[in-house]
């Protein structure tokens, strides 16, 4: 059982054009910066990107929206990125707005080998259309469906050689369940170690989800929004 | 006097009980957090995966690893916990929220509200706001009465795409506190030196004014 | 808000009879041992229990069979009880028997907000009878419901006075789905602790699932099956 | 000389391969895991919330917190990790445990598993059984070829109720391996000393039978 790999350009060798990729985090909150550059960096096109959003112009999926690697994007929010839009506009990107919940939990759905489930967000609006609608106790839901990916890409802070992961802070967001939703899940993460380093009971991500892990570098970690307090 | 959008922050902070769990849109709504009576504890709910999200951080304390769903730096508080964000809106879903704020375009009679789309510009996506305002047990609108062109925003009908149907269950304006009753709008309350009057003229959907509309207190 | 309570018995102060309850655990492993025994001296009967297992003769939830205060168990398996198994063919006891799977997702889905969920178990098995079947992906599946109740009891490791729970090892099995489906939930802990004490990163439970926290005493964790490793 | 259920569990335990994730049933299926190849690593999973499961503890080493679906006492191997059971069934339903073996009472030539009731006699529930056989992603059977009657238990059809449909792919009997196949039960191995014949006459099921049928090397 090897799960390592020597860098991210490695662990992505075999994603082809056209790949179904979900990619980890939320704005550019725990995204995977080494995978992200190691896609620019191989050139793949046509690629549908899951994530719940596109990055900023020159950060995050920003960088594959700049080099006009993805086709299209299922997201929660897409804002803060004009090329992006620029691309809309033209009609060169197509675009699957899916509510923050439903994204989420369509995501998870896959990881717990779910393949539908009901849920009332978006019943009377235009993101029922074309889907069973039910009523349980007493209220209206609509019918999702699990998704899946090619290939997962996460962020985690720790992991170790079996694919453990571990999550710091608000890092978790989309990252934990897209790890358990991919058909292949590449992790990098920040501190690489050694079976037994890291207690069981903290594991975020079982190592039975994740086919590939490697020792990230050179993280920038940009925030986006830096809001101070106003001390008094 | 109309209230200016910490006043309407203030208002609306007058909503919190002692105990509740909270999840603040951006915009107005985050500001109410400023406004907590100092008797009470509420604990707010960040949908990337935060319950007891705290105050912004100084310098020192800022951590690119913990944001807030307007992906902007916050602090924890004592007793925090962190998540995903599956988990995050199963809570949302499963009714643990009592109460989300949240700004609107407009909001119906009815209680309808759209907030996420305007047809013929750039749409940026709903977000979480479909989630929340599809499970939340109590939801509040923190709004301008009108548009920029002075149209009111508290419509029979909205006129823009939908993001949840008959969830709105109060609204707090520049003008007003209104609820939403079986038949239409109820105006409870007029902000200091408002009248009845220009509160009904700015108002589109129907209003029920009672006898007696108290102004807010502040 | 105060979720503090001084004792197992003031927390379920107001559990009546009939009520429908889940006690967390898995075997003897977990089991909110304070909370069974408070019930016992309660004395109310009719109870439904949705609990994996019912306990042992003379611990877990044996000790409410023992005193016939079960009307009703939901459950994935009920051996080790000879009581269980008079009171079964006697007529006495009502089971309704559950995949395990479906059991702990059917629960978890409850705290999820999720009314019903599709999974492949017990297709072409007694347990299809009478549910609705549909196909996803070449795979015939069974329409689950999420699965509620008035109160949920489990036992954490530790807890805080806002109710955050952890859990050590096994012992998380139903207790952490129970803990977000109950209308009410109570928590026993071994250690209660002030809020700061637990490091966000590792709450098992987020403190807004729980209604009901007491620290437990005297916990006797016993073991069903005490199996050690010849050494050589 | 038909094996005892040390050497079913070492003829199992040689299907095991490197890297896999595996999930052993109570009674035969745990001895699997006194038998694993010197070279391989296998990583053991109990549905009870360990993925990484180590062998029985030492007195010093017991821990009440730590059992596995038998209810045993365990430990934990290095690199393990703990989860609830919501979790634990999502990941075997998932697909992500590539090896489950467990007991049976009747397998059909289909493939059908019968292992959880007998009509008329109390019934303990089926446990994890009947999510486990409807997902795994490849089903092994270890189990005696008749039963105490001296009945086949390798049937056309079960006449139990059963536990999951078609996912059975081998079993291991204590004179036989065999496979379903298209057509019923396809005969792999014998056990050392046992012959093709008695195991036709032991088997009520269609029954393949190739040209040569190696002994097993265990």
């Amino acid at each position: 059982m090897n799960k390592l790999f020597i860098d991210a350009d490695a662990a992505i060798a075999d994603i082809c054009d056209e790949a179904i990729l979900m990619v980890g985090g939320f704005g550019l909150n725990g995204i995977p910066e080494n995978l992200i550059a190691a896609l620019v960096r191989k050139g793949i096109k046509g690629l549908t990107c899951i994530s719940n959003n596109a990055g900023v112009d020159d950060f995050g999926l920003g960088l594959l929206l700049q080099t006009r690697q993805i086709k299209k994007m299922m997201s929660s929010y897409v804002g803060e990125n004009a090329e992006f839009e620029r691309q809309l506009l033209n009609g060169e990107l197509e675009v699957d707005l899916i509510p923050q919940g439903t994204l989420a939990t369509r995501i998870e759905m896959a990881g717990m080998g779910i393949p539908a489930f009901f849920t009332p967000t978006g019943y009377g609006t235009e993101i029922a259309i074309g889907k069973e609608i039910r009523e349980f106790n007493g209220k209206m839901h609509l019918m999702e469906l699990a998704l899946h990916a090619d290939f997962s890409l996460v962020k985690a802070w720790k992991g170790d050689h079996l694919g453990n992961l571990v999550f710091r802070k608000t890092t978790r967001n989309f990252s934990t369940s897209m790890a358990k939703a991919g058909n292949i899940t590449i992790a990098e993460v920040e501190e690489l170690v050694e079976p037994g380093a890291i207690d069981p009971d903290e594991v975020d991500v079982a190592g039975v989800y994740v086919h590939r892990i490697f020792q990230g570098k050179n993280y920038e970690k940009r925030i986006e929004r830096k809001t101070l307090r106003i001390q008094s | 006097m109309s209230l200016d959008k910490f006043g309407i922050a203030k208002r609306i902070a007058q909503e919190l009980k002692d105990g509740m769990y909270v999840n603040l849109g951006i915009g107005i709504p985050t500001l109410v957090a400023n406004f907590i009576p100092e008797n009470i504890n509420v604990i707010f709910q960040s949908e990337n995966g935060i319950l007891g999200m705290g105050p912004y951080p100084t310098e020192a304390e800022v951590d690119a690893d913990l944001i807030n769903a307007g992906k902007e730096t916050v602090t924890l508080i004592k007793g925090a916990a962190l998540f995903d964000s599956a988990e995050s809106f199963g809570m949302i879903r499963a009714g643990k929220i009592d109460l989300t704020v949240l700004g609107a375009m407009e909001v119906s009679e009815k209680g309808d509200i759209a907030n996420w789309k305007i047809p013929g510009k750039m749409v940026k996506g709903m977000g979480g706001a479909m989630d929340l305002v599809a499970s939340a047990k109590n939801i509040i609108v923190a709004m301008m009465h009108t548009n920029p062109k002075g149209e009111s925003k508290l419509l029979a009908q909205c006129s823009l795409p939908l993001t949840g149907m008959a969830c709105v269950k109060k609204i707090v304006t520049e003008i007003a506190v209104l609820e939403i009753g079986e038949d239409g709008f109820i105006l409870l309350e007029r902000a200091p030196g408002v009248t009845v009057e220009e509160i009904v003229q700015k108002t589109a959907g129907k209003l029920i004014v009672p006898d007696y509309v108290p102004e807010m207190q502040l």
